[in-house]
């Protein structure tokens, strides 16, 4: 068996509002809001800064449906 | 095969032969022999009879079934129907077709249960909010009430607007013979808008809601076009004796009647009286009435009201002929007599 | 490398109307999940609310109706008894439902009719700016509770579940939470056994969201959803009330305490 | 023909059916019929009436200010409908439940002690069959037998065992009549 | 001291300084702000706010009120103004004073919360059953508005009727500086028929039930002899260099202002224009109106509807002079820009 | 040789409109005793429904609005806010309070407000000519299920003591019956108790009295008391469903069993 | 003690509307209809046969208020 | 004088706060004020925009159709109202959030990157007082002490600890206007 990729997220951060619920979510603090940046919604949006163990919080609670998880297992559904 | 019936009876029979299938409707006097009838048909026709926990959610189920395909009614009396004031207006506002039957009772407020011509305002101004209107038909036999509600249901398909009956207490329990009678189905608009599953087609909403004023304003001009359209085509009345009239009689529904019986006994007197009857309250028949009293000298508006129906008859009357009124309220019903009477004075007084 | 399904078919991709961290968008996934799952989306009908999900049909892709304010589970009726092939389902707010619609839902429910309705639970009208609910809390500040809800002129919160729960006919009632990712899982089950039994033509089939309203409330997300759980959870708790499907009813409160 | 009715009790008294037996019965004589059905101010034990026509010709007006025949079954319904009848009409009264006190003049009366009949007869709802009897007999409208055989359209089902009480009342008005007059 | 208030804080802020302690309403857009301030101010001033369960329940809320007394008022928009028609037309039927506010907003159904006045007929022909009216205030500026909701209430009390007051999002949610005047108390008629034990009186009963036909009529001929004195005394409008205007500007609330606006341009231009604002829309000021028409060469009617109280200007105008009618649906809001084209269009084309 | 006390004070001794052997009769007089005995006649302010009820005002002789159809709580919520010193009461039949007004009595019992309720249930709808009520038994026969209430169609009996049981504000919540002597005093108790309650300024009362409707039953007065006692306490059983004065709460149901 | 005299009832008969009530509750069969007559309500109203031993059950269940009960004790509430 | 306003964002940019903020300052100076919020298709996280009015003379309409500046905080506004402003009127455009392409000709364009800046002051909200300052200092309306006098009738309570950044953020703004114009 080959070694498994780490885990990691994608953001669509252009219908991020910035709610930071993945943040408060995210059990390693992989998530933060990126200040550098103005999304066209006006806000903040977030941001993945690494150490995602994919457990899938983040996408769950996200309202907006910003986030993919990407790993390696097979396709698990959200919940 | 002629039949002993109840207005309410032979119309909810008429309803059924009209392909109703969904009736929600709440108890009220002096409907209530509508409702039980349709609890007791519409298992037997495989049809859906519920009664609503009120006439507000009747009319909103009546929107549903509408908006899924069926043909869908309601019925209740004037405080009932000022309840569903909201739902008419959505289901104009939606596009939705239904048929609402209002046995009118004496008012405002609880009033009694006698016969009443009070909601013709209501009716045909639209209690609810909003630019829009309702089809109001007003028959005055129990045979021409199984005609006109199944009239109603094609109407409503057609325009995809509601169409009120206006009924009232004494429509609605005296008995008549009615025949029905096989009609050719009328050949209807398809109902591409109806909610049945997105399944091999694409999405439909049906919703009132425009956020964005230009949209509302689009949509409430297709309406508009509609409802003109409506006012060209469905225009409904009849006449008596009016070629020779000195003096129109106005009337609808049981008014009408009475009028008529009116006028024979006034033409028996060598009185020159013809009657006018709208069939259609909305679209008010405005060119033709003022047509037939400007060929008279003066008419005279017969209502179970202080007056409404009048003010339409001012609209198509203005000033070219003086226009007379009687009314009776409280459930009183404008008697034969009574009107020959106030012929009689407007002939020796008045003209 | 392969992507956990995260965005449902019977939810368009678009960016909703909703505020900053909003428990609808969280629902509406669910819900957008169930169907999918189910494979009914294309013989569902989806009656939208009066609220701040007025606009539902613009990210749930059924075929919808808007219903008036409060009216969703009469129009619901008459969907469903001319479509019984159709899968129906009304979404409400505690405006909405435990309000204006009162007599409504509690009627639907008693009569039995084979819809589901999601029931979003924010304690507070969030559409027109915050007023109180039925829902809403003692003591907490709304619009038209500028000094607090106060028992001696406003009464309690409404518990929809347990006034349902006195009915017959339901099938299925069960509260849930969007505060927490291990609530959301548990919200999905709930929502997909609402509509399952939907599917099977069970009956009525019922599930309250508990959910937030950051910008009425005036909190961030994050801490709306800490106080979801730690104050409207004490007053709704979550739970099965009614499983005719279970093999013993677990009509207790609080169950998953 | 043309004849003008009003029925007139309170309810329990079978005023209703008595209009719309009448109705009924004579639309199958191929007339013109209406029936009007009016609830006094209380729905519950309150006074009834009804108008009835039955016309050779189309009924405009199917409402009677000038009856033919008054028909009533109580003193408040006498009161309020003693001068309904027309000049040379008929009224016909129920003097077990009516003092016919100032009878208007010019019409025919004919006093029948109905309800107090039916009690002998063993059941006081009787009465209206009675006057029936009695009112067919005066006004010659058909045959009683076609009365007969209308009442199983409205004396159904588990009703139906009332029928030959029904028949023997209007029996009953029409000997009635007969030995009176 | 002047304050910039929103028309709806404004006019909550009145009804209570005339007295208004009893408020029950449910939340609408656009007329929040309106029960929110209630909620804010009822504890300070000992009095009650409810926010009741529905508009239904509000409408029965201020009835119980008004019975036992209370000086009392329900506000709302289009669809809740719709769902209160029942109580209305009873109130109308109890004879009890009341005060409604609509805000209204676009329609039908569930429409839009821009500014409309879709529900002029709903207003004036009584969106309920039976034959009553509301007397109906319409202002224009939040100023008025606050005189206008103090009217009102004295108004209900001196004809123990409803009295609605038509506002509209833009009136409801715009800023402008309002000065709240300290007004002489009304004398009104003594409260002799309210309820508060029979203790020292004969026992009272407030209903609208007469089931006895002619005692319903009986009441009705006294609502409707009320009513005529309603429209004997208590007419109101304003005009604006009406007396040399070729063209008189017709409109109420918003819309006068509006035209008001283009009036100036128009003139400006060297257009003889004038406006006519009714101020109550029932009683409808015709005769002011028809008179003012007469000496003009014709009228336009400026509306955010399809055209109702246009049917009003028709009953006074009849047909002497031509009319014409620019309106806007959906919320959109005839501008004055819009106001002077079409005006220019009527001098250039049709006089 | 001394009569006892049978015609009370606040009952006007007139003939009732109400057919023969109906109960409507035994609850005016159960509540005008009630006023008696409580001396509150005077400042009594009673709302009779739109239900065979309407012309409560003709026999009990207290200050007297009639109500719309169903809303007789809200009517009087606003007569008793503005008359706190006044006793209020409603008195409702079950269309009246469980079908149109739904919503009406829960929130007003929700809020806790002052006055009492008096529910007759007599499974039917009476005024109207005897249509299907809230609380129409299963099978029954009415003009609007002519083939019996069916579970399927029109759901199971709405049961009010029972619904209000699950809000938190009201104080008082009894169901008795009229159908025996021995039931009529304890009903007698319970009203009078429901009175005393809003006299002491304690919170919302309410008693629902189960009741008959010989005339669209089609049964004789005897018959249809037996028949409420043998079928209707069935699915209503009698009890205190809430009784905050009571030192203990006793809210089992059928309590007196 | 002077002996008591024998309780007994007497009936409001053109109030009285029939119903029977009176007469099922009787424990004793003291009630009734009398069928040699008909009130102004057109029924036969109840009548008195006698045999009452004061137990105030008629009084109690009569929802026409027709019936008073004379006991010699004193004046006892009806309920 | 006569000043027609349109400002327009989307809903949380203080659309509503700056066209208050200007209505009631200019009541204060005595002027006659009128201000119309407009709250767009959507009520959360949608467009809003208000109308403002100062004048001179007594206001008619309190609408404006022909404004004499607008402020357009986001891209559907810039488009929704960059035709709104009069000839030679103002056009203020918040360059963060908008690509003012084809704009009007005949009118007075300036952009402003309020949004970048107040992110960098490190609240996005202060964008709004920014424009003020920009405009209030284009138009001279009255003097920004004014605005900070009013202020605290808008913040009042737990908002008072914005009062600060909000009067820097106006600082801000005229600081902008003075060193790039
Ligand atoms: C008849 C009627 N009354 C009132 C309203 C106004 N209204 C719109 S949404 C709403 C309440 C929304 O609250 P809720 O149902 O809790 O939904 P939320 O926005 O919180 O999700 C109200 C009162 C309306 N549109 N129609
Ligand atoms: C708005 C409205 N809907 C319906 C009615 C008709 N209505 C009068 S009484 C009644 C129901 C009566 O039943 P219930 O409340 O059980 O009282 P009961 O007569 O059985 O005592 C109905 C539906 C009405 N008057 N107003
Ligand atoms: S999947 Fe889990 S660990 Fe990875 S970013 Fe999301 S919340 Fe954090
Ligand atoms: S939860 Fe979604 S919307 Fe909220 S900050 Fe994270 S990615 Fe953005
Ligand atoms: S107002 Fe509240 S409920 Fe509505 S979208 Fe915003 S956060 Fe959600
Ligand atoms: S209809 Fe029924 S409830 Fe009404 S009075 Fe008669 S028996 Fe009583
Ligand atoms: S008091 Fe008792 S014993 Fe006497 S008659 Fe009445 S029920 Fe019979
Ligand atoms: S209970 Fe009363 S009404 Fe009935 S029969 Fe006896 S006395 Fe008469
Ligand atoms: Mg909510
Ligand atoms: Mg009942």
């Amino acid at each position: 068996m080959p070694e498994t990729k780490k885990p990691y997220i994608e953001i669509v951060t252009d219908r991020c509002k910035g709610c930071e619920l993945c943040i408060s979510a995210c059990p390693k603090d992989c998530i933060e809001l990126d200040t550098s940046v103005v999304n066209a919604k006006g806000v903040n949006p977030a941001k993945y800064v690494g150490g995602c163990i994919g457990c899938g919080s983040c996408m769950l609670i996200c309202p907006d449906v910003c986030i993919e998880l990407y790993k390696e297992e097979k396709i698990q559904k959200s919940a | 095969m002629k039949q002993l019936m109840t207005g309410n009876d032979a119309m909810a029979e008429a309803a059924i032969q009209a392909g109703c299938r969904y009736y929600f409707g709440y108890p009220i006097t002096p409907q209530n022999e509508f409702t039980a009838y349709m609890a007791r048909r519409m298992p037997q026709v495989g049809g859906v009879f519920i009664q609503s926990e009120s006439e507000i959610a009747a009319i909103n189920m009546v929107m549903g079934a509408a908006a899924a395909g069926g043909r869908a009614m309601t019925s209740s009396s004037s405080p009932g129907i000022s309840l569903k004031q909201e739902g008419i207006s959505y289901i104009a506002g939606d596009q939705l077709p239904a048929v609402i039957l209002n046995v009118m009772r004496g008012g405002p407020g609880l009033g009694n249960i006698a016969p009443a011509q009070g909601d013709y305002f209501q009716a045909t101004r639209g209690g609810g909010h909003g630019d829009y209107r309702c089809i109001v038909l007003a028959p005055s036999t129990v045979q021409e009430g199984t005609e006109l509600i199944q009239d109603a249901f094609d109407l409503a398909d057609k325009y995809r607007n509601p169409v009120l009956i206006l009924s009232d207490g004494r429509m609605g329990q005296m008995m008549e013979p009615v025949e029905f009678k096989p009609r050719p189905k009328a050949e209807m608009p398809p109902k591409d808008y109806i909610l049945t599953g997105k399944k091999g087609r694409e999405r439909r909403i049906i919703r009132s809601l425009y956020l964005k004023e230009p949209e509302l304003e689009a949509w409430n001009k297709i309406i508009q076009e509609k409802l003109m359209k409506i006012e060209e085509n469905e225009v409904r009345y009849e006449t008596r004796m009016v070629e020779d009239a000195d003096l129109v009689l106005i009337g609808y529904g049981t008014c009408a009647r009475n009028s008529k019986e009116a006028m024979r006994t006034l033409r028996e007197k060598g009185r020159k009286v013809g009657v006018f009857r709208p069939i259609t309250l909305w679209p008010f028949p405005y060119t033709a009435l003022s047509e037939v009293v400007k060929k008279a000298r003066a008419a005279l508006v017969v209502e179970m009201s202080a007056g409404q129906m009048v003010e339409d008859v001012y609209l198509a009357v203005k000033d070219t002929r003086p226009i007379f009124f009687y009314g009776r309220m409280g459930g009183q019903v404008p008697s034969a007599t009574e009107i020959v009477q106030k012929a009689e004075k407007i002939f020796t007084e008045k003209l | 490398m392969q992507t956990t399904k995260s965005h449902p078919k019977s939810l368009f991709p678009v960016s909703t109307h909703y505020c900053a961290g909003c428990g609808h968008g969280i629902a509406h996934r669910l819900i957008a999940e169930a169907l999918d799952e189910l494979g009914v989306q294309d013989r569902t009908i989806g009656v939208a609310p009066v609220g701040c999900a007025v606009l539902m049909y613009n990210y749930i892709d059924v075929d919808t109706i808007e219903a008036a304010h409060g009216r969703a589970p009469a129009t619901a009726t008459g969907l469903k008894r001319v479509r019984p092939d159709c899968i129906v389902f009304t979404y409400q707010g505690d405006g909405d439902l435990a309000a204006i619609g009162t007599a409504e839902i509690i009627h639907a429910a008693n009569r039995g009719e084979h819809f589901t309705t999601i029931f979003l639970n924010n304690a507070i009208y969030g559409m027109t700016g915050g007023q109180m609910a039925p829902t809403t809390l003692v003591d907490q500040k709304t619009e038209t509770t500028p000094y607090g809800r106060k028992p001696s002129n406003e009464g309690f919160p409404i518990k929809a579940c347990e006034m349902l729960a006195t009915l017959d006919a339901p099938y299925y009632i069960e509260r849930v939470s969007v505060a927490t990712p291990a609530k959301i899982r548990r919200a999905k089950k709930a929502i997909f056994k609402a509509f399952n039994y939907q599917v099977e033509e069970r009956g009525f089939t019922f599930v309250e969201v508990i959910s937030t309203c950051p910008t009425n409330w005036g909190m961030s997300p994050p801490d709306a959803m800490k106080w979801s759980v730690e104050h409207m959870e004490k007053v709704f708790p979550l739970g099965v009330f009614r499983d005719k499907g279970a093999e013993k009813d677990r009509t207790e409160t609080g169950a998953d305490k | 023909m043309k004849e003008k009715i009003i029925c007139a009790g309170f309810g329990g008294q079978g005023i209703m059916f008595l209009g719309k037996l009448v109705a009924f019965t004579m639309m199958h004589e191929d007339k013109h019929v209406t029936y009007i059905p009016s609830y006094g101010p209380e729905m519950r034990g309150g006074t009834a009436n009804c108008n009835v026509i039955v016309s050779d010709d189309e009924i405009d007006s199917p409402m009677v200010d000038e009856a033919d025949t008054v028909i009533v079954m109580n003193q408040p319904s006498y009161e309020k409908f003693k001068n309904s009848v027309r000049p040379g009409g008929l009224l016909i009264v129920n003097t077990s439940l009516v003092n016919p006190v100032d009878p208007p003049e010019n019409v025919r009366l004919l006093e029948v002690p109905a309800t107090r009949i039916a009690n002998e007869m063993g059941n006081v709802r009787l009465a209206n069959m009675i006057i029936l009897g009695v009112y067919n007999k005066v006004r010659g409208l058909t045959d009683k037998q076609k009365f007969f055989d209308a009442l199983p359209s409205f004396l159904g089902g588990k009703k139906e065992r009332f029928i030959p009480a029904n028949k023997e009342a209007v029996n009953k008005g029409v000997e009635l009549y007969e030995t009176t007059s």
